[in-house]
């Protein structure tokens, strides 16, 4: 370990109302590695610029994925931040844990690492902050033990992750956690030995409030509707009227993005051949509305950030899908899907990327599924049409 | 030397439109209040002044002989002082002062064998394009499809019933001579076999290079035929454009095999919606000369599906996104393919990327 | 002229209550020009095929557009419809005729053509239809003399087109026959010497309904609306409510796209500063709303059918020109454009094409205009800023 | 024959949630009724049952050493029977049976430093990257961003007033790890230069076809540098993606001109309008450490503007569509410039192409 130096930077960021990071470094700056992350943190403060350099390849034998190898640039300044790679570990479904739970992982974390992690990282992962090579698995076996295993990097399937669904939402239209952990189990072998052409994201939410922004950021979106009516309470309908808290005719009707509702001062009415299933009204007057009883969830693909041709929204592969253990249509779909793109994908190319390329029609044709008017915002407008040979026969 | 030759006049541009205004609309130019519409086909201005102007419009084949163009002359002279125009749609209109000689110029307009109407919410001319009756790139005609819809839509263009006004296009290729893709019913023709090369006289009438260019998809590739220099087409890549065609004279598309699509939803105006682009509905139907049963029959019911459903001032698109798309495929009885999804540039523009699900399919 | 052969497919289309265009063909079959055609179309209505063949050079000495070669393949079977060329003819602003002027042009076109015409060709112009290429010269000389000019083609600028707007309008918002009028006079060396990289079109209307359809299919649309509010006249309110022949809660207010309308059963409330200026309240109530007085209009760019990018819907350029003679910004604006795109444009690139492949923002920079919010829907969400050279020194 | 060796232990994955679910909701698991907000950072379930559930959220800044970490725990282990959970923003929450015991919990939350809110039309916590603190991409400091925003925006987290629920999102570049392309607020890191190359390590580390493949706009070209086998950067054509510098080891976009953008408008649930992107508000501040006040006060301005404007429910994206963008510019006082204007693939999409304008600029 380097001896201590000044921090002034980074030292202002410990005060102030909202939980400081600073002191998070400090309270973990009794392992060498954390005081000497605090040198090069402040350096990088100092000249406006980060000093990591481009991850090179570490690891855990037999697996390829669950740990981002990291060095430093200023190794020779600050030895003990040199190595500092990061461990990627599945979450249980939902984020919910026991203190004893907790303690078990920062123990292991202490005896192995520098005592420095995310709760969570974006993807939903566990991330152990700050590994020496040495000790990846040494890492892997305790946490193995205490019944973790490894997240997914690289080209590989990532840890599915969920809103907590029926644990404590009411609107959950299926079971998220059920479901997440069953993939999680089912998709080991994808999740740890990357086999695809990029990384492959599954996110579920149980409504289409969407609390785990899956439509954003996953490849596959699992977010939960209904096929019915929606469950109206007309005695709550009353209290919410008399209560004031909300004006039903601006804050609710105003705003359903349908136009299908009605309210005449005593009661709602919903044309719900109309509804688009958004949830707004139901959120707004949670005591009186609820979804309808006929529930699944709708099958998205596809969404991703901004690299490389743009960001994408997941969009709808199967409007309406039924949520029941042991879940065989969903996992033969995502099985379809992963040969497709597995053997026709691009090096770095996300299967949003790959449907635009080969056409959705095309990757509907290959997978298997019909296409369906659902699928699309609008018929094409442009009059390009691949007519099939066969077609062009008069 | 030589006298300076007599200066060939050129570059006079149009006759100036005032030449061609009647009194009425001279007195009252930019100066009107509002206008009625008591009858179909015809529109009544109201001006400050308190001057009122009928104009009374007739439909038109647009292709007109020289007879008939002197027969609304005629009919001009007798009725309007002489004075006429026609529509941006390509409906004759007559320009009267006189409202005493409306009705017997509708009288003699229908005895003639020009409906009158096209005003509010009807169905008005078909904009139309050339055809087999002279473009070299027409997968179908213009004037016998317009005339075998327009026959069977008549009752539409003469009266104000519908929900909103219905616009009605036809363009003959993809060229879409005409506002085709941005009408609430579109009709074009499409080919559908790649472009057929006359070997034989590709070397001496037709820049290679170029037309390997003009090629969106890069499917046309030099090849030698037959000892010559020419070209070839990677037929999976075409997506039969014609571009090559219109650069090259030995390429052509025609092919008996040719016919048409259909098109719904698209708009022009700023009313309301802002102006969208036409959505695929049928992606081919034969070619049936002389009567194009098919495409009558499906225009005609697109037309009825709409009348029945819509509201009162909602086009077309404004219809079909309000009930949403898998409405209109189950309504019109529309099958929904894999043709309807968009497959070219900006495609997963196109894709659902919501939830809003209207009652999703079981 | 071959001899007449029967043509019972063209036949058919003589019947039914629509006028018929084989009518019209049959009018003018003395000319044995047409006479052939009409076998001609026979043919392919037998055959299902069209059977001419790509356009040629034809043309009129110094003019460089204006008609379009049209030969035939069945040349040896119909040798009268061998040639069958356009002569594209400048329509007089907002399509008005006197009977005497249709009379000149119908007697010309009798000496030297089929007698075949179009009132009008999708463009606007007036169109003759099968002339040989012997007649061209006669054709247009005996025009010129009647006071018409040919119209454009190829690589020009097409004649000018417009709604009717002020001679009978009561929403027209500049004068867009003037305006018409003005540019093809100003831009006759433009409109017959191809000097541009593709066509260029310009279209006028009065107001946004766009009874021109301009800015689906103008490369310069240029569309009449108003900056301040607009007219109610109450009385006409009261009138209309009464009337019952429109439900203003229904049919207007609930159908304003900027939801900025307000009815209380007696009077008509518009938040101004909210109106997107679309018209629609003014088109269902024409006695009691009016467009307001400050009026000029929009001047939007680009717009083009499908061929070859896809089609283009035209974009806003000049939120708000004020549109009087000698309308020197408008010419100066267009100037700018064809210099810019006329140097950098590719063959056969649209005005519309060519913005969107060097960017709006380089575009404008260009021209001299200053970006403003108003020319799009949204700025950009992807994050692919171009920063200058310059921008990123710290 | 040697004995098989023991079998390694792999691919468990994740323990069964069962494992950590507190009894009240394993009661309840599916069965809830509704719920309530009693006050910022509670929420209460309310089960069929009549089982009422509170979760109490607290902020936290993600980075958690093992210490804080076992804080929680024994947290949990006195008010909460040891049940603790995260949320998918990154709060922590503790799950009680006992009503009686919230109070308690958020005097002690509090005394530890950890605000209590972000349910509700609140500004919860700022979901957020790793940064200068740990890795190789990043043009800013997530973390100490993400701090200096919060303890500027505190009193939104801790009460329910704005108009709807306010996220906001950082990501330290591109690659935008996180729902930040989507967010009511984003903060993003921006290179802007293009990449700097180590010529001396790059023919060791680097495999040159591939980086030369994974530029999306070819500005990266082979070179010759010193006698060696590199690469060069096409300045103008590079849009900074950093996907070379995924690639390749040798090449980094870290520059001290980096800086920040602020995007606003974007949104995930399907509640009204459906998902969207965040649009692009500033193209770019400075990094100007610790405390980034540039960036501070402009996110500070936009939940006030926002606040101040918004009707109730309404998104900050729905609220700018409302307005129109001209508005937003100019009530947030940002200026609107060349950058905002979109030129990548799709840019054409996004011009204003109708004449729907409020109140046109003179
Ligand atoms: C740790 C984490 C950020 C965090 O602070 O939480 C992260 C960190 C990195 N991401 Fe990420 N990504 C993380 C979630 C995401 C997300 C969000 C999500 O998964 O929901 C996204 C956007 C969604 C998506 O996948 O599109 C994301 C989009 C990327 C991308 C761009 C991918 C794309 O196709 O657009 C890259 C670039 C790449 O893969 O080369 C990337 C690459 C990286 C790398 C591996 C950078 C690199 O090239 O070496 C980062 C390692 C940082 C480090 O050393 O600590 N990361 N990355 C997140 C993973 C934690 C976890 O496992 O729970
Ligand atoms: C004569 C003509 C202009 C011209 O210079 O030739 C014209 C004239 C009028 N139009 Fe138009 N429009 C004319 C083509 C158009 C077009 C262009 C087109 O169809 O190609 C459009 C855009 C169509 C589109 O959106 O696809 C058009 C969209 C309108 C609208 C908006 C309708 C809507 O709700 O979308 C109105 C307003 C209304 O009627 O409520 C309008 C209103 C009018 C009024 C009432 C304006 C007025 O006060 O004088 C005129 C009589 C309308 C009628 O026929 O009921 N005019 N009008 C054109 C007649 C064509 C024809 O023969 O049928
Ligand atoms: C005559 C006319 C159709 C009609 O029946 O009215 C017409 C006829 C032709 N058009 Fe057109 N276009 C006509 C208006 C249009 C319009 C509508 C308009 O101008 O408002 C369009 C769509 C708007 C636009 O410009 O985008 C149009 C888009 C095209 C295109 C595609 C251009 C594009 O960039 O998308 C071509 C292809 C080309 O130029 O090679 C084309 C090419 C042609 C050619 C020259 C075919 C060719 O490649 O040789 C046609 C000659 C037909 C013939 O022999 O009679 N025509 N063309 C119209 C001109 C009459 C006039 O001058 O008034
Ligand atoms: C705990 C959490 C799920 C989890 O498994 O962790 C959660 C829980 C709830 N969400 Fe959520 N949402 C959670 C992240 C999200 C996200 C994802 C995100 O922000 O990254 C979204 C999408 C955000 C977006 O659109 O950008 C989200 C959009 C909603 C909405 C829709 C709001 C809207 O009008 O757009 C509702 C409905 C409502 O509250 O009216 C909702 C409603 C709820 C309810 C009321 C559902 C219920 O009955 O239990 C929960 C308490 C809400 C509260 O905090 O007021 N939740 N919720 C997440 C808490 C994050 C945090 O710590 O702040
Ligand atoms: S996504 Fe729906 S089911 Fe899941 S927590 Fe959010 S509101 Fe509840
Ligand atoms: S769920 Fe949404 S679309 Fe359906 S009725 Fe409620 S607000 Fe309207
Ligand atoms: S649409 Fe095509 S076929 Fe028809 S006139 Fe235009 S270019 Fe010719
Ligand atoms: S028709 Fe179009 S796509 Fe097909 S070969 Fe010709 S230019 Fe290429
Ligand atoms: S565009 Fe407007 S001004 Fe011109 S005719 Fe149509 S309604 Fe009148
Ligand atoms: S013009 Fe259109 S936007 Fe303006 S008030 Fe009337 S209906 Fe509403
Ligand atoms: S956003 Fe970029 S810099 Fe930040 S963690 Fe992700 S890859 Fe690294
Ligand atoms: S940063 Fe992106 S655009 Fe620039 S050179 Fe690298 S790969 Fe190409």
């Amino acid at each position: 370990m380097t001896e201590k130096k000044p921090t002034p930077l980074l030292d202002n960021l410990e005060a102030g109302p909202w939980p400081s990071f600073v002191k998070e470094l400090k309270k973990s700056a009794k392992s060498p590695m954390v005081q000497d992350l605090l040198g090069v943190l402040e350096r990088s403060y100092e000249d406006k610029m980060g000093h990591w350099k481009h991850g090179g390849l570490v690891g855990v034998r037999g697996y390829g994925g669950g740990v981002i190898g990291r060095y430093n640039e200023l190794a020779r300044e600050f030895p003990d931040a040199a190595e500092f790679h990061t461990v990627r570990i599945n979450q249980p479904a939902g984020w919910f844990y026991t203190s004893d739970v907790i303690r078990t992982l920062c123990d292991i974390w202490e005896r192995h690492g520098s005592g420095l992690t995310n709760f969570h990282g974006a993807t939903g992962d566990i991330i152990f902050l700050g590994a020496r090579t040495s000790e990846i698995e040494a890492v892997f076996g305790e946490l193995i033990e205490a019944g973790f295993d490894l997240g997914g990097s690289g080209s590989c399937l990532r840890t599915p992750s969920c809103c907590c669904g029926m644990a404590r939402c009411e609107w959950a239209c299926y079971d998220t956690m059920a479901l997440t952990y069953d993939l999680t189990q089912t998709f080991q072998d994808e999740l740890h030995r990357p086999s695809f052409p990029y990384k492959f994201k599954i996110k579920s939410s149980g409504c289409p409030n969407d609390c785990v922004a899956a439509i954003a950021r996953a490849d596959l979106s699992i977010i939960g509707t209904w096929r019915d009516d929606i469950q109206v309470d007309r005695t709550a309908v009353t209290q919410y009227a008399a209560g004031g808290q909300i004006d039903i005719a601006a804050d609710v009707v105003a705003r359903c993005p349908a136009g299908c509702m009605t309210w005449d001062g005593r009661s709602i009415g919903i044309d719900n051949e109309s509804c688009v299933r958004c949830m707004h009204c139901i959120n707004a007057m949670p005591k009186a509305l609820a979804p309808g009883k006929d529930r699944g969830a709708t099958v998205l693909v596809g969404g991703k950030a901004t690299i490389l041709g743009g960001a994408l929204l997941s969009s709808v592969l199967v409007p309406f899908l039924r949520m029941e253990p042991p879940y065989d249509d969903l996992k033969e779909l995502i099985r379809a899907i992963w040969d497709l793109w597995g053997d026709h994908g691009k090096n770095r190319e996300r299967v949003g990327e790959f449907i635009q390329r080969i056409g959705l029609g095309n990757f509907l044709e290959q997978i298997g599924l019909d296409p369906q008017p659902e699928m699309v915002a609008q018929p094409r407008t442009n009059p390009y049409i691949s007519y099939e040979p066969k077609e062009g026969r008069p | 030397m030589c006298p300076a030759p007599a200066k060939r006049k050129t570059d006079i541009g149009a006759p100036h439109y005032d030449k061609f205004l009647p009194p009425i609309i001279k007195r009252n130019y930019g100066n009107w209040r509002h206008h009625e519409l008591p009858r179909p086909g015809v529109v009544v201005h109201v001006a400050e002044s308190g001057d009122k102007l009928y104009s009374v419009r007739a439909g038109s084949p647009r292709l007109l002989s020289i007879e008939t163009l002197r027969l609304f002359a005629a009919i001009a002279d007798e009725f309007s002082d002489g004075y006429l125009r026609f529509t941006s749609r390509n409906n004759v209109e007559f320009l009267l002062a006189d409202p005493a000689k409306v009705d017997p110029l509708i009288a003699r307009l229908k005895q003639e064998g020009y409906p009158v109407g096209g005003t509010g919410a009807s169905i008005t001319n078909i904009v139309h394009t050339q055809g087999w009756v002279h473009c070299n790139s027409a997968a179908s005609d213009a004037s016998g499809v317009v005339k075998s819809v327009m026959d069977e839509l008549l009752p539409y263009f003469e009266s104000m019933t519908l929900p909103a006004r219905l616009r009605i296009a036809f363009a003959c290729c993809l060229n879409m001579c005409g506002a085709v893709h941005c009408s609430d019913i579109s009709i074009l023709g499409m080919h559908r076999r790649p472009p057929k090369i006359n070997h034989a006289t590709l070397a001496k009438n037709c820049e290679i290079p170029t037309t390997i260019a003009s090629c969106p998809t890069g499917a046309v590739r030099p090849a030698t035929v037959d000892g010559k220099p020419s070209l070839e087409i990677i037929e999976e890549q075409c997506v039969l454009c014609g571009n090559c065609c219109a650069v090259c004279p030995s390429m052509s598309l025609n092919d008996p095999g040719d016919g048409i699509s259909i098109w719904v939803g698209g708009k022009v105006s700023n009313a309301r919606r802002e102006p969208m682009f036409s959505k695929l509905a049928i992606p081919y139907l034969p070619n049936n000369p002389p009567r194009w049963p098919e495409v009558v029959s499906a225009v005609k019911n697109l037309v009825e599906v709409y009348a029945a459903h819509a509201r009162r001032f909602e086009r077309m698109g404004e219809w079909i996104e309000r009930i949403g798309w898998p409405r209109f495929f189950k309504l019109t009885g529309i099958e929904f393919t894999k043709h309807h999804i968009d497959d070219f540039r900006h495609a997963g523009e196109s894709f659902k990327r919501s939830v809003h699900l209207r009652r999703p399919p079981a």
